[in-house]
């Protein structure tokens, strides 16, 4: 391959074959993933997409840029630690409900907040799958297929967009797995924006919940961008969770470790 | 009163203790920088009350003309600037008839513990003198008093007051000189306990804790990255790294806990920089898992644990060496990595150096064990200079066939892509995964990489820092970190009792040099193992490791408080009758 | 073809594999239920390739008169309904000349692999007979030929066919019996396999998991509280307890994540519920700190750990012995607690039951080593009654002069408070603490609490249960857990071979029953310690407690494939010549 | 002392010299924590006070009821535990902003999710006391007397209202240890609140962040008490952090485990 020909979205997909079940929403947003990186152009080698575990954190191995398949709930962290160290690469972190935002819930609150310059992508199923079928924190209270939970959770739905609003992310979009060409216009917008881009993606469990083949019907766009947080929190407070696109976008300053011109050890000895 | 006739290594014990307040901390550290101003060798440890700030305290000092890393089993000089809430300390400050006692006048009668000793009791106005003085202050007179009995100069004591004080202001350092000017005086007509040889010509000594000590290890090292979670007895050491790192051009990011933390190193070194944390105990607990992550994926980082009184949360103001075991043993599945731990406060910058170019050489997790002890106390020390290693992370493509990121090689290191090249693309993987990195299960690459992540590190020639070595004899003292400089000066004391004895000291605890090992402990007569924990951790390990014969003892308790020469001399010359 | 001829046990062994959405694994669970209703005693292991669902998958049965827990060596009978990706799986398939091959004529060549063991071929036109019924499926003509092959009865199986397709509704039940009826004749023209006697007069066996064993243990225990986060392998067990545990007025909670489930345990059995949860490596490394404050607070609890090939996220689906060192070393500090593992199926009922026993009488934390083979195989085993034990938490006030709720007691055991109970009120803490759990960290508080804590473990009368032993012999075999069963049929071959072996196998590994171990290995010509990890960490970990002679040998290796006997076998005698 | 007269404050309080500096905060709210027991009439066998690891963690000692002095982060998930084990209990759990809002976020958002009948006390000094004066969430960016971050965070506080309120909480008040009387009301009404309730207290470190005194200036009531969450999301998400009062209280459906009368161990054999 000629490095200097412009890449296609194919160029960056690896030869591995994906594990995923026929059917399921993970292929598109890996589709819409390579799209992306393809417009905006950028080097497979500047590029990292660092994954928890879970179905959806199979991602990385299945893109031919550099990924790190971590373990279960710390994506974030070790992309935090990639960018801080390497901050002029292009850090994607992804991972589904449960790897975010149960066991992952505090590295999600955190990254919101400290606002480093990442891509963060939730393909949201509302389950875990990869472990066949429990409720994860986005899951319906009155859900009752899992059998651990027979009675369904009775615990009411994690609210991602609220969540990431109220813990400061500065740029928060919701895509679906079934409109795989706004989303990759949606990667696009969150890989520029500069500081902690939260990109909430409906992905539909084929095996777990085949019931989300209903979410076709029932996505829909919501009000022109908002940029006003106080605006933005009472669209999200009021939100059905299937609104597309940017919800929320607004400048913040993005923290990145103050990194000096080097002075000599001997000085500090 | 005799100088030194405890040991012979020629030194003498100072305590000074008071109140919430009294400034005894202060007291002590001013005196501890008198004493490397003179050239001396000197330690000082610190004992405070279950108080979050201002409780009671007490100054341990131990100054001596040859280098010294331990405390003695006895305190010669004692001085109270009160005595509230003595009992506390009571136990960590022994006292012989030998010892005198400095007591303040005006602050009533001394504690019974004390009186018990038999030691010699000097009742000095202590804060009537102070308070001659405009804002004058009791400790300051202690600190003169302490100064001559020690042996120390005056005028040299002065210039090091100021020095330390100058941040409080021209007042406070010079109503400071008057106090240690009048303390120091009001003693002048004793004897002093303690005579310095004039100083050598040499370069000057350092003053410097275990903690700032690993800190410097690691910086050079490489270490360019440190991600981590205040706690106590380590968070010292990130205080002291964090202006540091960013001059020489590396970062320190405060992580919301420990799982953040280990992961955050892990992001930074698959980045290509060479990344570091330091916590204790419960945080190493925490990081069990990301840890084993760097293991399987191969991705190189170090870990300082200053361990603290466990299990749980334990004590965390004191030391204790029981995280052997979860150094060694707490990852899940077949998970070898290096451990190891400093000798002594001085040596904590030249373990955490090799640790960190170890771990980048082998591309493994290293932990460092040192603790409460070794971290937070402060020594004056030799300068510990950088051994300048040459061990380097093995990065980019390496050979023709293409990028294999596991590929198994014969000394079973494989070369690390890092982002950026375009060469050696790859995705890490915590999975169990063939040479290229793909996932996989099969019969054959499981075995071929665990086989491969544990040759690397058993093949590998550690050359001949993986212990330090004094003595023959028909005793063989074999100990590791930070207990190793009380058993190096029970040994000396052995041997004025013309038992000859051996010490083994491990600075690389895993893995362990068993061949060498086993070679070496195959003379010796009687070997014990001295360590700082109920369960005999290393004693245990090293049997798992077949190293010690059958009739191998252990000297193992727990903390809070460290073994201490006379102690070992003691079990050695009792195990001995047996 | 003969009738077991491998083996002294006289069992088959049969593989039916297939590519996704086949039904193989239907087919072998309804083979294993008819297998049960024959009064059969048998094993069931399944096998998928890396898809999430619907690959490739292998089902792998073994039955016979006797009581099995392993597989065989090798496979007498495999039937494929296809062949595509059957390479995955190879390794799993072991064949030989006397085995059989069923094959399907529609679905092409045998692959070389299989070719390759020159067993016995017979082609016949499976999916093509399924679909002259309408609804037919080729796994249930599978499941006919396999039943006629493995001498089972035709009535009787379409019986066990209908009740467990009962739920598809009756027109597939249907068309499967007539599928299942059609295979069984089109074979019947063949000798049979195997030959049941007629079942004896003997209570109906059970057709359970390990995962269920270990829940319905629990519950026997008195577990009336489980907070758990789903893991592969061991969700199942979750699965199977949550609306179990509900009928008996307990309740389950799904956490965030493992450091809140333990945590959650802490609380419930702090309130006095007897509490426990299952996970697998990565879990268990998440809770090591919690599992710390148990053992230091002496509140009860219990881990069951479902271990899978390690390190890191590893091989989730594949059985290893590798979390051995993380169960009984991974905690910081000495925080001494009980380590046990079932040795069968059957037996992750009792060692539970007892697990959970000894927790709540001894106040500390148990961690039950089951694996990925013992949780999710299922075993057709006689019924496994609870053993009603008398073991119970010492709870209120028991002596006149206060409540003391970490009292040093002679035994080590000191009394719970529960609350709701007004005359023991205490603060549970994970701070070193007194007598009465206010935080210390004086000299004698620390060693004490030490000593109280190993103690009550140490001095305790775990009466027989804490091994199996069998038979007399120069050679002793010594395991523990799920290779148990592969190293006890692995005896009774040798036996049969004139080699008398003594077969140990640990259910309690901590602690360790020393000195009565050291006794029953005094006699022992040859130890060699088996188990399924790659470091020999129990072979270790015996060194390190120093039961075993400098000459006992290892056989330790990795997964993802289990020990099988004959295997063993071979090492044994290779070890012999050497 | 005879259990049939009323129990007083003091009553309360165990024999154990509290470990904290002299004009810490976290004092009056022991003292007002023992007044709200006393008020309620609670029998002190059947209140448990949990935590994690801080100054304010030290709490359950002082109390002369159950305690549980866990790890650090920890508190939520072991007094859940423990409530869902033992409904009948009043159980109160009790920490820093460091232990609730670092270590421990993600269960304070699952706490809130999950709605148990639970009382949650964080004594907000934004700092960490107990290890001596490091940031913690709650800490202004800019504050530099940390060593460990000499330049200060530059990451913006973590809202503890707000994300209450984003993931779930409902009932959510603010105290201030200068206002002991009113801090007591507060807990009296969080204790009595069926379902999770979230107290956040100010509550100042003496020693490392002598500023706030300050506070007492500074403090303010708010709106009169909102039942709307959008209305409060509003007023949370604009307001200063320093309001005091209850600032939302909503009737929400408990979760607690369904705990049937129990069967026979032999029927499920
Ligand atoms: C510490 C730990 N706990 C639990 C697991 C088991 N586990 C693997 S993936 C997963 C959940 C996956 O769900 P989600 O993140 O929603 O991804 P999906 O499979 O639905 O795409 C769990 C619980 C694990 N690997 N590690
Ligand atoms: C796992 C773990 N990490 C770190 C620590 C050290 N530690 C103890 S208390 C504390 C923070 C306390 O701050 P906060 O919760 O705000 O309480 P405060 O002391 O300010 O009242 C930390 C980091 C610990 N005990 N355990
Ligand atoms: S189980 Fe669900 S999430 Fe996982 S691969 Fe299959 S369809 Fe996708
Ligand atoms: S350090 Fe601060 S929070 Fe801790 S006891 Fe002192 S004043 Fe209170
Ligand atoms: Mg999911
Ligand atoms: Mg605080």
């Amino acid at each position: 391959m000629n490095a200097s020909l412009p890449l296609q979205a194919k160029d960056y997909k690896s030869s591995i074959k994906p594990v995923w079940c026929p059917g399921c929403g993970h292929y598109a947003v890996f589709n819409a993933l390579t799209k992306a990186l393809a417009h905006l152009g950028l080097a497979r080698e500047e590029v990292a997409l660092i994954s928890g575990i879970g179905c959806s954190s199979r991602l990385p191995a299945y893109l031919n840029t550099y990924g790190f398949h971590g373990i279960h709930g710390r994506a974030l962290p070790l992309a935090s630690g990639l960018k801080a160290a390497r901050p002029e690469l292009t850090v994607v972190a992804a991972g589904g409900d449960g790897d975010g935002f149960s066991i992952g819930g505090n590295h999600f609150l955190h990254a919101c907040r400290r606002n480093m310059d990442l891509t963060y992508i939730v393909m949201d199923n509302e389950v875990y799958g990869m472990t066949k079928g429990q409720a994860s924190p986005t899951t319906a209270p009155e859900w009752t297929q899992s059998k651990l939970t027979p009675h369904g959770t009775g615990i009411p739905r994690f609210r991602p967009a609220a969540i990431a609003l109220a813990a400061g992310a500065g740029f928060i979009a919701r895509g679906f797995s079934g409109k795989p060409a706004d989303l990759a216009k949606l990667l696009v917008e969150a890989i520029k924006y500069k500081g902690f881009a939260f990109v909430h993606v409906l992905s539909p469990c084929r095996t777990f919940r085949p019931e989300q083949k209903g979410w076709k019907e029932q996505v829909h766009s919501g009000d022109p961008e908002l940029h006003d947080p106080l605006q933005v929190t009472n669209c999200i407070q009021s939100d059905d969770g299937l609104t597309l696109g940017v919800l929320y976008r607004h400048p913040m300053s993005v923290w990145q470790p103050i990194l000096q011109h080097p002075g000599s050890l001997e000085q500090i000895e | 009163m005799t100088v030194d006739s405890s040991t012979e290594t020629l030194s003498l014990s100072v305590a000074i203790t008071g109140s919430g307040g009294s400034g005894a901390i202060t007291c002590g550290l001013i005196l501890l920088e008198a004493v490397a101003a003179a050239g001396l060798y000197g330690l000082m440890s610190r004992s405070l009350g279950p108080q979050i700030r201002g409780g009671e305290s007490a100054a341990m000092l131990r100054i001596a003309r040859e280098p010294i890393d331990c405390l003695d089993d006895r305190f010669d000089l004692l001085i109270g600037l009160d005595w509230l809430n003595l009992e506390r300390f009571a136990d960590e400050l022994p006292l012989v008839p030998d010892s005198l006692i400095v007591t303040d006048t005006g602050k009533g009668r001394l504690p019974d513990c004390l009186l018990a000793s038999r030691a010699e009791v000097l009742a000095l106005p202590v804060k009537q003198l102070a308070d001659e003085i405009t804002g004058g202050r009791s400790n300051m007179v202690a600190l003169g008093i302490a100064a001559f009995l020690c042996g120390l100069d005056l005028n040299s004591l002065l210039v090091v007051t100021r020095r330390q004080l100058a941040d409080k202001g021209e007042k406070t350092s010079e109503a400071s000189a008057l106090c240690v000017a009048r303390g120091f005086r009001a003693v002048q007509n004793r004897a002093r306990l303690f005579r310095p040889y004039p100083a050598e010509d040499k370069p000057p000594l350092w003053n410097i804790s275990g903690n700032e000590a690993c800190g410097l290890g690691g910086l050079r090292g490489g270490i360019r990255f440190v991600a981590a979670y205040p706690i106590t007895p380590a968070s010292d050491m990130l205080e002291w790294l964090s202006p540091r790192l960013e001059e020489v051009g590396g970062s320190l990011l405060q992580a919301e806990d420990e799982l953040a933390s280990v992961n955050m190193l892990i992001g930074a070194s698959f980045g290509g920089v060479p990344a570091m944390t330091a916590t204790s105990g419960p945080g190493l607990s925490l990081m069990a898992e990301g840890l084993g992550l760097a293991v399987a994926s191969e991705t190189p980082l170090v870990v300082i644990n200053v361990t603290r009184g466990g299990p749980s949360t334990g004590i965390p103001t004191k030391s204790e060496q029981s995280d052997l075991n979860l150094a060694v043993f707490g990852m899940h599945g077949d998970a070898p990595h290096l451990v190891l731990a400093p000798l002594s406060i001085r040596d904590c910058a030249f373990t955490t150096e090799w640790a960190v170019r170890l771990a980048e050489a082998l591309q493994t997790v290293a932990i460092v064990l040192t603790d409460q002890f070794l971290g937070q106390n402060r020594g004056i020390t030799d300068p510990a200079h950088s051994a300048k290693f040459e061990l380097r992370r093995k990065t980019g493509l390496q050979n023709e066939d293409g990028y294999r990121r596991y590929a198994i090689a014969e000394d079973g290191l494989s070369s690390m892509g890092i982002p950026g090249m375009p060469e050696c693309i790859y995705t890490a993987d915590g999975l169990e995964h063939d040479e290229q990195g793909v996932p996989s299960n099969l019969t054959s690459d499981h075995p071929a990489q665990l086989a491969k992540r544990l040759h690397k590190l058993t093949c590998f020639d550690y050359g001949p820092h993986w212990l330090e070595i004094q003595g023959e004899g028909d005793v063989c003292l074999l100990t590791w970190g930070s207990t190793a400089a009380a058993v190096f000066e029970a040994a000396r004391r052995l041997r004025t009792q013309r038992i000859d004895t051996r010490v083994i000291a491990l600075r690389l605890l895993a893995p362990l040099q068993r061949e060498a090992l086993r070679d070496l402990l195959r003379p010796a007569m009687r070997i014990l193992v001295v360590e700082l924990n109920h369960q005999a951790q290393c004693f245990h390990y090293l049997h798992a490791q077949q190293v010690l014969p059958e009739d191998a003892g252990s000297l193992a308790r727990p903390g809070p408080i460290p073994w201490r020469p006379g102690e070992i001399v003691n079990q050695v010359l009792e195990s001995q009758d047996r």
